[in-house]
This record gives structure tokens, C-alpha cells and sequence, in this order.
């Protein structure tokens, strides 16, 4: 039943030979880097990943009675839980539990009545909490199994209609902040070759505790990540995959304060692939680090089980930080996010792995310098569907040179296999993309990979060239950075500015507040069973 | 883009949202580049009707101390676009395939019709031309000499208007078809009056048919220049072909009547 | 070019020639593409003030049947740009360098200067401010951290207003930096004119000076958004350093009086 | 004293592998072709040739008693003897034996009688055919130490000055119709980076059957070659020379009616270059292939002399024909181009052959095309500066589009060895190149061979390969229609659309009435001169 459709270039041979030494000692270096952060992300819940177990169950809706209407009930109960028996055991527990007790079936009845403040949530314990798990259980497992239908239709669908003829995935995004508008955006952007359509979500977004409800219309530079918008435009990409006979894939962003519960989301409404970086929201949205990678862990188990391709940050540092000095930071920040995918159950070609063309584009040899980096990332990971990001930060009011560098940046996608390839546009330092960008950033495209794609043929960087050169060199800065943070500590090393010159203290940054230490008897029945699913049991 | 507009004949510039009005510009001014450049750039944007406006980018141009700076600003455009006034050169006869063609000029002409085409003056740019007269055509139709119906002769580059003339009085030519493509300094408008003025005053009211065409041609301009019609970028044969028969057999009723 | 204009304050575009005002224009109307969609286009033009313009390039977009056509065209503008009536922000201090700055502080001030950066919102582009403070700086220039006599913290992103007045009075901050990248619906704005609001409400004349900075800002617009000034894009740390001296220096002098 | 500046890149070694005994039959079949048209050329004179001759020996300006006062001395004179007696033994031997019969020191008085109807020419025999001969000699010698002097002139400056940094040479037009326009113009884009500039002719001066005179500034699409605007042009590039430390050369256009005339003005006036086509004005401008077959030898040879390098039209026939059909007509021109200027006594080092990037962009692999048809001309002609010509015929009013096309192109120069870069402009379809185009396409220039330049290490199209192949099979082609012509006769080779697919009979086109079939005692001194410095005697 599963097929893994997966942008890699099945024709990718290696061109390069990176030093196997090096290679080796950069991925046990990483394993022994993240152990520890695994482990405190087992060790911890949050709240939103409690909201996540609630979303798995059904509950959905926000409470038309407080505010503007948009506190959503899953926010409602289990801040209710928390303050009434604390989350250290889940909130599965406490809430099936009073579904029984005060006998309801509908998990939104009982969240009226949370807010009507006429329920009194109990620890449940023995039978009590065996019942309340067996419940719960069954709750979620229905959740489980819409996301396990939504990952049959995909494949389904994908056999239908077909895969995009060619790599890379060309990935376009669209940002009106307006669902309505983003729609026929995205349905033009597709029918002009787009296969894959990321809406990008509204500035302030990721730092609010609570997911929004409903078709929205008034983001800022960017649309609400709600559960209806997603449905509407996975609709709306449906329609015109059949149209065109090509599978348009949707992809949307997880990181931030909710990312249990957008990952969630993006299962029960068939999105393709999400933005999951385990240290983006960190380094870019200031949130506490712990709280990060918690909620990185379980969105993750929920991306695996949706058959979902992530898309790594690694791009962002290099907005902040230089691209050729701090080149092995992206190598390193890569290493980890694979480390973590694999312990969360994600699957190779599940990973897609951030790079960008961030070098100063004024530097002697940059083109040649973005090709060492992209192809230093494709040896390190030859399965992973990389994911290659537009130039940005040196981007400037000047369309035209900026249209040329994209031509540039397309030219190494298609030179270095990369798997999915975000398409620039020319307004990168003016606009969020114009109608007209996006069509002419795609015709960019084509004509690259028309014209000069086949020139994977001639490029043949010699052994001990410039080229590879490079990428040794990157590689060995890697492998060093890698030794210092087993030695210091990851999370003293983000606190230290090792990604994105960025410093984030541990116990600092948004959201720490929403971290919980579990304790004995904690209960999250969906981990439960995806763990078991995946044949392994929660380990705490 | 979703809610209908209240005025469907009204539009604006469309850059990620219906009715925001986004224009991009870009142009030169002939001084140093610093804030009073970009001032006098937002200058002119404004009187373009943008507001707000942004200066975007801004450099001088040649290296060294410039004299000259280029900008590129996106502004919103004030403008209302009332489709209900535009001008449009409308295709006022149907379009016929070669067959089609060929049979309404047996019909009303009862002879081939002569065509004579050319560039003139010193313009040597024949591809345009070429496309509408050759055998091969273009953009997948064939062109007018593939006409049973038709004779076409096709003078080349770089004839005099004179030379012209004289040539299509020896042949009785029905249509002169001329290309222009050179259009600095209005060349190709001077060419265009020339030529008809020339017509009118070697045959009067018994002058052939005049078409004009070129990339840089404004259609709509054709009365203004003395001219029966014509043609901007992208003509294809077909359309030409069928322009003609139209007018022709319309100035044969006309002088049967 | 070789001619002197008779009024060297009048000046236009200048495409290849002086005084030709060649301008080009791109942008979409939410139309199928067609000869009405042309003359669409023209008619923009038109109400923009270029005459001739010419339609160089038009398409559909997104594939399909499309309901957007874009176009790039080119024309004459036929607007004069009056160097007389540039509105300038001009520099009214000098450029002072590091130490000069200190001097001068030390001299007015006698005591440091305390300064506070953020960026507000739910913006989080940090680049911009970071550029004007942290020692690093831009463009070859040390970011205000560097000047000995002034005290330099920054909130970094996502501040929200309140926090930001609250932080300013803890600190009595002389100045207050802030940031604003994101301008999609005039974000920028808006956030600019809660930021001055709060503080006139807060603290009433004994405000700090308001900085507001960000690279589509147009610095003409301090007043009207109610901040002492704004700095756009490739601002330089020494600029702000040079400005935040003069400035409080005449705050100074004026309490003085 | 001769040095070689020429933009050939020195490192170059060849990358493909052409088949050698194709290439030994081509430039043999090219000898055997041009031949018969060596003999024609050589067998006869014309208008323009004898009027160089007056030019040579310091005769200038124009008749201001008649038209518009813009019909040169030269044109007087030349019409007068042939009027009178005939141009059969050439325009020397009257004039000179005028001179001391009415006892003239100065052309410039024996035009203005000739003007006022006062001098009979007569063909002298015998001592005075002598006389008239050294006297005619002196006389033109002059000229030809000037255009020595220039040589060494330009020797010195580049000496001093310093050549361009790099190759391929970057090289721009001019085209505003005003030299008081163009001349800033020019210094501006030698400022931006441009190592030539180019002034475009203005559109009707090739169908002149004079060169006219003075400052001008009134031309279409271009400016009027003339001595003075030559002169004015010289001097301004060699004041930018010296401020930027680089000497900065300048092109015009020789081919057209008065090709002998201009190339000789280009040498009296230093400069650099010289668009020179032996076939250009007989496909383009229906000049007549007699006409120009003897009008471009004579020029060449004062090319030759003038160390000036040529830039040949090949780049042309790929407006008119398709570039992949017809890429091996390039081919043939190329070769027959190199047979006829190697008459001339051009050098090898001053074969600027032409060639375009114009395969059509939507043409799958057409970039890859376009770097195998590069590669073709690299490798067959190693020593020559090859003139690289940007996409025209494609480009279209996207001028977003264009720019990237533009930056494609630039690749393929960089990637393949080009001397001499013309740079395109974004605005191709639309006008001649504003300012800005210009400051536009130079940064896109500088943006790729700065940043992708050294991708030559890493470009190694394998035996065999598509490049490798392609170049072969164009090759062949070549060498097929190279025998035909020989068969046929270049002529009607010509006058069947071989080039171009335009079609030119020998005896139509204009200016045939301005050739005239050489005969016994025909006397051309600059042409004895010429050759015997060769170190060869003129054949007929
Ligand atoms: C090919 C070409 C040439 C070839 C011409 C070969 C030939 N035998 O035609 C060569 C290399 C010789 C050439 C030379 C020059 N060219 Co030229 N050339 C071009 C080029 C690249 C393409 C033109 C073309 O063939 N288009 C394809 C045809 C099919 O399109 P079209 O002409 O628009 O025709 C269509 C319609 O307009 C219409 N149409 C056209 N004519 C007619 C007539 C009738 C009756 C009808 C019904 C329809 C019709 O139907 C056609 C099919 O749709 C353009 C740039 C460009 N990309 O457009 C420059 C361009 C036209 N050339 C230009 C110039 C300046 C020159 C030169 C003057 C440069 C110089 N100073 O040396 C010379 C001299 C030419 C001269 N004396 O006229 C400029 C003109 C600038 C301007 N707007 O004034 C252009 C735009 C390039 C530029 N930006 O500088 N050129
Ligand atoms: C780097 C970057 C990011 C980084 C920011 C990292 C960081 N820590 O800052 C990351 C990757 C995180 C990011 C994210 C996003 N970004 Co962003 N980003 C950029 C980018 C590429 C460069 C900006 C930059 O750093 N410029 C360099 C600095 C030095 O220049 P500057 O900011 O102009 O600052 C100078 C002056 O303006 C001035 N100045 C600035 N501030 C101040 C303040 C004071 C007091 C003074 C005196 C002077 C001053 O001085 C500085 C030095 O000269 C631009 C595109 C571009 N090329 O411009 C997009 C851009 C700014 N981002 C954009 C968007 C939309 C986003 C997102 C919202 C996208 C999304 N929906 O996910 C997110 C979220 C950001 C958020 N919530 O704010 C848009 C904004 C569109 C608009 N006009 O509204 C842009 C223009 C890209 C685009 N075309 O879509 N981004
Ligand atoms: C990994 C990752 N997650 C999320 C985002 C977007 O997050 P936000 O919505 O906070 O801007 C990005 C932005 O580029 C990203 O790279
Ligand atoms: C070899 C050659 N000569 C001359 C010219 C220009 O000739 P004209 O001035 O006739 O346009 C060209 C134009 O591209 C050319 O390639």
C-alpha cells in the first residue's frame, strides 16, 4: 500500500568523492549530539502537543463565546485540565475520564461545558484510568486512521494522475493572506507548471499558542494556517491535478508554537509535505528551545505516519549568517535534522533538507562555490529529496539582475539533483511574489532545465578540483563544529550563536510556559500507538 | 478576484490582490544618483499616478561619477482602467481558410488578385514581410503566395517609394503590402505618410489597397497615416488573406453599385 | 546631452537621447489576453502619460485559459520633472565619525546616551537593526554598540508595543530604534503610528526620540507618522549615530533655554 | 614594433574532439572554392577602390557647391575620370598626370577644378605614365605611413594602457544617431566595463555610394561612419583609456557600398576593429556579389595592414535561416571568410569570424546546442578571436526573459573559449539599447564570468557525448555543402539562398555599375604597396 514517491533523482550518481572518514565521523558525531536533546523531548510534554491528542480525537471548532471567536476548544479544555490537575499525566486522561463521568459522547459537548465551567476534571487512576485510556485510545486511533486513509488517497492519487514528469519538484509559494485569492494563485501557478504549492502563512502566525479557525482573509504577508484553508486549497489543487493529470502536492508550515497540532492538521487534510525545521523556531521565532524540540518530536511522528515530506530550514541561517564562512553550519544543522527525523519514524525520502544560493553573488567563483555546497549536501544524503532554496538575501531592488540570478540558482538545482526546487522570484526584496513573478520565475525555470538541464552530462568537477575541493573543506569544518557541540552541549551551543549568529538561551524565548515534565503514568495514547505502529514502544 | 466588482468594465492592475492597483516602472534620469534623484524619481512617479510610490533600486549608470541614475519603483496606480472606452481595432470580417479565401476570390473578383509587397526606405528587415508572402509562412500558416487566388510578388528590402509606385502600376497591383520595422525617430511613421501621399498622388481614388505592418506599428493609426490597414506584431498570414478579400470585394460592390 | 537645456531644473527620463522620456512599464490587468486586453494596456498607459506607447510584450498567465494578461510596455513620458519642487530629507547635520560622536555627547549630554532597539510586531527580520547597532555594523561602518558613550540594548525581535514603552522608561532611553521590514497591507504603517501613540499616551513630551527604520519606509513620512525620523534602505550606523547627536543635542539645548 | 593584442584566450586547449580528417577536407574544399572569386576580385576594380586610393593620398571633404554639399572630393574626382577617360587602368594614373600637367600641388585644388569644369584627364604613356605612377605612389605611401604610425601608435598605448584584464573582450554598440549622444555614451560603457564599443551605422549608409562627411548627428537607428565622427570617437576612448588605465578599442562597419573607403578611414583614424563580411552586403543589403567580393579585398588588405581585426557576419545568417538547420552554413562562411582574408594577408590573429547564440530557447536542449556549435568554431579555428553574437532573433518585448537569455549566452562565451563577448541587450525587440539596457547587460557580463568563469575546469562534454557528437555532425555537414559549392561555383551557391536563405544572382544588386573589369597597365600604388610589403607583387 505504501509507495514512496520521492522527488530524489533516481539517476544521481555520485560526481564528487567526499572523503569517507570525514563522512562517517560527521553522522555518529551527530547521533551523539542530539541523544541528549532526545531524550529531554521524551522526558517532556507540551501543550500543544496535548491539543494535538485532542485534534486526533475529533475536537474541532473554537468557542464563539469569548474573545473574537477564535480561542479554539481544544485550547479551552486543555488549559482547564492544566489548571485544574496539571498535564504531567496527559490530557487523555483527566478528559476521557470526565467524558464518562459526566457521560458524554461528543468530545465538543464536553468542551462547552468546560467553558460553561461546570466540569471538574479528576486524575482517574486503576480501571478508572484504564477505561479513560481505552477511550482515549479509540479517539485518536480514528484520527489516526483519516490520516492513514488521507496517506492511501495520496498514493492513490499520485498513481492517477502521475508524479511531475521531471526533477526537481518545483515548489512555488503563494502569500496573498487571503484564502480566496490564494487559491485560483495557486491553481494558475500549477497549471503553469508548479508541483508542488506552499502557502505561506501570516507573519505573526507561529508565535500564537492557538491554531486559527476557519477560511481567513486577513493575513499579513502570508494566510492563516487553519484546518479549512487547508481543506479548501488541498480542494482546489485536487481539482487541477485532475485537470492537468499531475499530482500538485500542498505544502504548508509547522514550526512554530503549534506544531504538533499543524502537523496534525496537515495529516487529517492530506497536505504533501511541511516545513519542519527542528531548530527554526528557535533561531527565528525566538521560542524556547525545549519547548522546540518537544513539539518537533511529535509532529514529526505525525509527518512520518502521513507519509509527509518535510522541508528543513537550514536556508534561514544563511539569511543571518555568511554562506561561504558559515557554509558547514547548514552541513551540521542538516546532520541533526536527520538524526532527529529518523528517531521521530521519518523515513529517507521523507527528508527534505534545506539548502540555499546565499552566497554574496559580487564573490569571485560564488556559482562555482554554490555548486561545491549543493553537491556536498546531495553526497552526504543521497537518499533525501533536497530541498533548494532561491537566493534572498542578496536580493535586491534590481529585477533584472535579481531574474538572472535565479536563472543561475535553477541552473545548480538542475546540476546538482536536487529534489525539490523553490522557485525565485525576481521581487524577492520588494513584494511578497506578484501574480506575474511567479508566472515569469516559472518560465525561468523551464528554460533552464529545457535548455541546459542535460548538461549534467558535461559536468565532471575534476578529482582535487575547486569543486570538490570545497566541499571537503566544508565537510571538515562540519565534522569540527560537530566535535564541539558533543563536547559543550547542543543547547549550550544554540545559546552560544552557533546557527544563524543567533543566540537563544535554553530558558529563554516564547512558549517555555507551555512545557510540562511528565511524570509516572503520563498517558498520550496516540504516541502510544504510533510507536507501536512504527514496532517500537513509548520509551518513557 | 472571488466577490464581483461592481462595475465589471472597471479594472485595475492586479499584482497579488484584485484591485491593489501594482505597476512596476523603470527609467532613467539624466543626474548624479542621492536623494534628490530619488526624490525626482518619486517626482515623476507620482505624476504617473502612483501613490504610494517606492524606489526600489537606484544606481548610476556607467561607472565612475554618473551623471545618469536608473530606477526601478513599484508604486500603486491611481488609474482606472474603464474597459468600455477602449479601442479596440476589431477584426470586422471573418477569417478565412486558404480554401475559403481563394473561393470568395473567384467569386467576386473573377481573377487572381495582385499583391505586391516590400520593405522600403532603407529598411532591410524582409522577415516580417517574408512571413506573410512566402510559401513557408508562419506560426504554422502558409503564407499568401500559397493562395491559388493570389499572385504576389514580393519586391524585397530597401526600395524607394517611387520605385514602388511604378511597379504597382505596371502590375495592376490590387494590395501594396509594405513593412516597416526600423522605428527610431518615427522612421517607420515618416516611411508610412510618404508612401500613401505618394500613392494618392500618382493614382487618386484608383490606388491599390494600402496594408502596412511592423512589430512597432499601433493599429489604430492607420487612418491617421493615410493607410487602409495595419498589421502589429504577431500578424499571422490567415489574418492578412482575409482582410483582404474582405476589403477587396467590398470595393467591388462598392463600384458595382 | 551636449546641449545645455535652458532650464537645467527641468529635466525628463532619458532613454538614448536627451529629452526623450522613454519609460517602461510592466504590470497585470485581470483580463484574457486579446486585442481589448491590449488596448486595456494602452489606455493605462495613456492615464499614466506615456504618448506613444507601445504594447512590447503581452501573455497570459498561469497557463490555460488565463484571466490575467501581462505586459511590459514602453513609451514616452510625457511628464516634466521639476527639480525645483524635489522634496528632499535632507541631511541637516554633518556626518560625524565615531569619536566626534563620543566628543560630542560627552559635551552636550554629559553622561551616555541611552539607546533601545527592537524590532515590533510580529516582525522578525532583526538584519536591519542588528546592521544599525551591533558592533559589526554595515557597509564598512561599527553599529552603534561600538561608540563608547552610548548604552546600546537590543530587544531583537517581536516586541510588542507595550513591552517596548515599559523597557523605555525602565531604562529612560534617549532614543528609541525601531525596526520594520514587513509591509504587505501597510504593516509598517500601522505599527508605526500604534508605536507613536503609545508613547505620546505614555509619556507625553518626555518621550524619548522615536527612530523608525526599514527599507521600504519613504523618510519623508516622519511627521506624518508622528516619529522623530525615519531612515530607509542602505542606512548607514553613522548616519543614525550623526542624526541621535544633533538631535538630542538640540532637545538639550532647547530644556536649557 | 608589431605586437599581437588579440582576445583569443591563451589557456585555451581543446575539449572535444573533432574528427581531423573532416576538418583537413573543409579548409581544403574552402581554398578550392574561394578561389574563382580571388581571380574575379583581383581581374577588376571598382568605384570605391579607386576612390580609397584619392583617400589614401590625403584627399578629404566635400563639394559644398552641390546637393546637400555632402558629395566627397573623392566621388567628384572619380566620376570625372571615369566619365572622361575610363576607370579600366585606374583613377591613379589620370590623376596624378592632371596634377603636373595643370601644375597642382594639392588634390583638393584639382578637385575643385574638376569641380568648376576646368581639368580634361588624359591616360599618360610612356615617362609620364612613369611620373604619374611615382608621383601617385609618394602620394598614397603618405596615407599608408599614417595608418602605420597609427598601428604603432596602438601598440604603444596598449603597452601603456594594459590590454583587458580578461577574455572574452566585452563589446557594446552605440546606436543613438548622434555622435555628440553616442561619444558620452561610449565613455560611459567603457567606464561600466565594455573593452570595445561598436557605432552602429545609421540604417541607409550602406546603400551610400559615398561616405559622408563631418560631425553628424542625424542618423536612423544608428550614426554615419564618417572620418570625423571616427576621429572624435578615437579621441574621446583614448582620453577614457587613460583615465581607466585600459586601452579601449573602437569598431565600425565597413561592408556596404564604400567598404574600401571606410576600412581605409578606420585605418587613417585608428581603429581597432572592423565589421568586414565577405559575403554580408551581397545576402543583406543586395549589394552586388562582385561589387563586394572586390570591395572586401581591398579593405582587407587595409586591414591587414592597419593591424586591425575583422569581425565577419555569420552571426546574420541565423536571423534569416534556422540556427540548427542551417548551423553548418555558419560553418561554411566561417571557412571561406578565413580563405579570403588569409588573401588579404590578414593574420590569423585578426580573424574575429562571427557566430550567434540563436537556436530557438523553447527548443529542448537548445543551450547545450548552442555551446556544441561554440565549440565547433573554437576548436577549427584555435587562433582566431572568435566574435561571439547574443540571441536577436528570439528575443521577444519579455524583457525579463531577454535578460536571462542574455545570461545564458554569456555562459556559452565564458564556457567556450569566445574572444570578442557582443553584449545583448534585454531590449532587443524593442529599441536600439537605451542607456540603462547597456549598464544592465554589462553587470549581467560581469555577474557570470565572474561568478561561473572557472566552470571551464568542471565542463567536460565526454567523447561522445551529445556536444561532442553535435559538433561533429555539423562539422560533416559543412564539409557536404562545402563540395556542392565547389561543384556549383560560390556564386551561384549564392545566388541559389545557400546563406541566409536569401538568394543573390551575380548581375543584380546595386552597385554592379560601379565595377570595372581591370585593364593592361591598370595602376593601383596603394595595392603595389600593400602587396610588396607582403613580400609578394600584386598578381595582376
Ligand atoms: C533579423 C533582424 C535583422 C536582420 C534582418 C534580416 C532580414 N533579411 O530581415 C539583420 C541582421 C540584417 C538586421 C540588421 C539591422 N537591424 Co535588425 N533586427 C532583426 C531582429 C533580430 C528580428 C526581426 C525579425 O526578423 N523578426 C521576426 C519577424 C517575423 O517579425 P516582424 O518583423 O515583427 O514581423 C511580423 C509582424 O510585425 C508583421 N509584419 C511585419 N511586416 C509586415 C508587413 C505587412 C504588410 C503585414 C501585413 C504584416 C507585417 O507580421 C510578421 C509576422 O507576424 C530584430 C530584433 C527582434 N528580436 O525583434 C532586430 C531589429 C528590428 N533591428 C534593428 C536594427 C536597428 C537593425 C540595424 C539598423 C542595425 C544597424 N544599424 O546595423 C540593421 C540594419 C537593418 C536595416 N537597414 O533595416 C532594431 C530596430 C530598432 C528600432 N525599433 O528602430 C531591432 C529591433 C534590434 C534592436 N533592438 O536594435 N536586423
Ligand atoms: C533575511 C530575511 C528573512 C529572515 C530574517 C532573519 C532575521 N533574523 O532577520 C527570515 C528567513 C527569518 C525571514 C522570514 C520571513 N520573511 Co523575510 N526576508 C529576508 C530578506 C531575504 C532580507 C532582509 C534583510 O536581512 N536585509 C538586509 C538588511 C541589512 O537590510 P534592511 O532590513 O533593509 O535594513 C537596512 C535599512 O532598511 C535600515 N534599517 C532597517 N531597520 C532599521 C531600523 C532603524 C532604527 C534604522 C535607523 C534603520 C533601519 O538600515 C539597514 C541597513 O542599511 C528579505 C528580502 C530582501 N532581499 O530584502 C525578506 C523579506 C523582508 N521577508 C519577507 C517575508 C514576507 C517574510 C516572512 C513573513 C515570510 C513568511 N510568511 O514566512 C517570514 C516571517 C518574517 C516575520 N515574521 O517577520 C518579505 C516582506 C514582504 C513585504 N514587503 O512585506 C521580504 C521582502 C521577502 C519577500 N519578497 O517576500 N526573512
Ligand atoms: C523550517 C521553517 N519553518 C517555518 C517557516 C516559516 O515560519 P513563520 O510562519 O514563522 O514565518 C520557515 C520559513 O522560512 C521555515 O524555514
Ligand atoms: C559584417 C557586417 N557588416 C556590416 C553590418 C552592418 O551593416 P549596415 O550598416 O548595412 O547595417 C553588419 C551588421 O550586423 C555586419 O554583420
Amino acid at each position: 500500500m505504501r509507495t514512496h514517491p520521492t522527488p530524489t533523482a533516481s539517476a544521481w550518481h555520485p560526481i564528487i568523492q567526499l572523503d569517507k572518514r570525514l563522512v562517517g565521523r560527521a553522522r555518529s558525531l551527530a547521533i551523539r549530539a542530539a541523544a541528549p536533546v532526545i531524550s529531554l523531548a521524551q522526558e517532556r510534554t507540551t501543550v500543544s502537543v496535548e491539543r494535538a491528542v485532542l485534534r486526533l480525537a475529533g475536537l474541532r471548532g473554537a468557542d464563539p463565546t469569548t474573545g473574537d471567536g477564535d480561542i479554539p476548544w481544544v485550547n479551552r479544555v486543555v488549559d482547564a485540565v492544566r489548571a485544574q490537575v496539571g498535564l504531567e499525566r496527559g490530557v487523555a486522561q483527566p478528559v476521557w475520564h470526565a467524558m464518562r463521568v459526566y457521560g458524554y459522547d461528543d468530545l465538543l459537548d464536553l468542551a462547552e461545558a468546560v467553558t460553561a465551567g461546570t466540569v471538574e476534571f479528576e486524575l482517574p487512576f486503576g480501571a478508572a484510568a484504564t477505561r479513560a485510556h481505552n477511550a482515549a485510545t479509540r479517539a485518536t486511533r480514528a484520527g489516526l486512521r483519516r490520516i492513514d486513509r488521507n496517506r492511501a488517497t495520496r498514493d492513490r492519487l499520485v498513481n492517477k494522475h502521475g508524479d511531475p514528469p521531471r526533477r526537481p519538484w518545483v515548489y512555488l509559494i503563494v502569500a496573498t493572506g487571503d484564502i480566496y485569492e490564494d487559491i485560483p494563485q495557486a491553481q494558475a501557478a500549477a497549471r503553469a507548471g508548479a508541483d508542488v504549492i506552499a502557502v505561506i502563512r501570516s507573519t505573526g502566525q507561529s508565535l500564537l499558542d492557538f491554531v486559527p479557525e476557519g477560511a481567513t482573509r486577513q493575513g499579513y504577508a502570508g494566510t492563516y494556517a487553519t484546518q479549512e484553508n487547508f481543506r479548501l486549497m488541498r480542494a482546489a489543487l485536487d481539482e487541477v491535478s485532475k485537470e492537468l493529470g499531475r499530482y500538485v502536492r500542498l505544502t504548508n508550515y509547522a514550526s512554530g508554537l503549534c506544531m504538533p497540532e499543524i502537523a496534525t492538521l496537515a495529516g487529517l487534510e492530506r497536505l504533501d509535505m511541511m516545513l519542519n525545521d527542528s531548530m527554526y523556531g528557535i533561531l527565528f521565532r525566538d521560542i524556547n528551545p525545549q519547548r522546540t524540540f518537544i513539539d518537533q518530536r511529535f509532529s514529526r511522528m505525525i509527518h512520518a505516519r502521513a507519509g509527509i515530506i518535510i522541508n528543513t530550514g537550514e536556508d534561514n541561517y544563511l539569511t543571518t549568517a555568511d554562506a561561504v564562512d558559515d557554509a558547514h553550519t547548514v552541513t551540521v544543522s542538516q546532520l541533526l535534522n536527520e538524526t532527529f527525523a529518523h528517531e521521530a519514524g521519518l523515513a529517507n525520502w521523507q527528508l527534505g533538507l534545506g539548502h540555499a544560493f546565499e552566497i554574496n553573488p559580487d564573490l569571485p567563483e560564488s556559482f562555482r562555490l554554490e555548486l561545491a555546497h549543493a553537491l556536498l549536501a546531495r553526497h552526504l544524503f543521497p537518499e533525501a529529496p533536497l530541498k533548494w532554496m532561491p537566493p534572498t538575501k542578496h536580493m535586491t531592488g534590481d529585477i533584472f539582475r535579481g531574474y538572472l540570478l535565479d536563472g543561475f540558482f535553477n541552473l545548480v538545482g538542475a546540476l546538482t539533483g536536487q529534489g525539490i526546487l523553490l522557485v525565485g522570484m525576481m521581487t524577492e526584496a520588494v513584494v511578497t511574489p506578484f501574480l506575474s513573478d511567479r508566472d515569469l520565475a516559472l518560465r525561468n525555470v523551464r528554460y533552464v532545465l529545457d535548455a541546459a538541464g542535460g548538461l549534467t552530462e558535461d559536468f565532471r568537477p575534476p578529482r582535487g578540483g575547486f569543486i570538490e575541493n570545497r566541499a571537503n573543506e566544508v565537510l571538515a569544518e562540519a565534522v569540527g563544529l560537530l566535535q564541539r557541540i558533543t563536547d559543550e552541549g547542543l543547547l549550550n551551543a544554540i545559546a552560544d550563536g552557533t546557527f544563524g549568529i543567533t543566540k537563544r538561551p535554553v530558558d529563554r524565548g516564547k512558549g517555555l510556559d507551555g512545557v510540562i515534565v511528565k511524570a509516572d503514568g503520563y498517558d498520550n495514547p496516540a504516541v502510544t500507538l504510533m510507536e507501536a505502529d512504527l514496532g517500537r514502544g513509548e520509551s518513557s | 478576484m472571488s466577490e464581483q466588482t461592481q462595475h465589471p468594465d472597471i479594472i485595475r492592475p492586479y499584482g497579488d490582490t484584485t484591485g491593489d492597483g501594482m505597476v512596476q516602472v523603470s527609467f532613467t534620469l539624466p543626474m548624479a544618483p542621492g536623494p534628490k534623484a530619488e526624490g525626482a524619481a518619486l517626482q515623476l512617479a507620482t505624476k504617473m499616478g502612483l501613490d504610494p510610490a517606492m524606489v526600489v533600486h537606484a544606481t548610476g549608470l556607467g561607472g565612475g561619477e554618473s551623471a545618469y541614475t536608473f530606477f526601478v519603483v513599484y508604486g500603486r496606480a491611481g488609474h482606472l482602467v474603464d474597459l468600455g472606452e477602449v479601442v479596440v481595432r476589431e477584426r470586422e470580417y471573418p477569417l478565412l481558410a486558404a480554401k475559403e479565401a481563394n473561393l470568395a476570390i473567384k467569386a467576386t473578383l473573377r481573377r487572381k488578385l495582385i499583391v505586391l509587397g516590400a520593405c522600403i526606405g532603407t529598411d532591410a528587415h524582409t522577415v516580417g514581410i517574408d512571413a506573410i508572402l512566402n510559401v513557408k509562412g508562419f506560426a504554422g500558416e502558409k503564407g499568401l503566395e500559397y493562395y491559388r487566388e493570389m499572385k504576389v510578388s514580393n519586391l524585397g528590402a530597401q526600395v524607394t517609394v517611387p520605385e514602388l509606385v511604378s511597379q504597382a502600376r505596371k502590375d495592376r497591383a490590387d494590395a501594396v503590402l509594405v513593412s516597416q520595422v526600423v522605428t527610431q525617430r518615427d522612421a517607420h511613421l515618416r516611411n508610412t505618410r510618404e508612401l500613401a501621399a505618394a500613392f494618392r498622388e500618382a493614382m487618386g481614388d484608383h490606388r491599390p489597397l494600402i496594408v502596412v505592418g511592423g512589430p512597432r506599428f499601433d493599429p489604430r493609426m492607420a487612418e491617421e497615416l493615410g493607410v487602409d490597414r495595419i498589421f502589429g506584431r504577431g500578424t499571422t498570414p490567415g489574418e492578412v488573406a482575409s482582410y483582404l478579400v474582405h476589403a477587396l470585394a467590398n470595393k467591388e460592390l462598392l463600384r458595382a453599385c
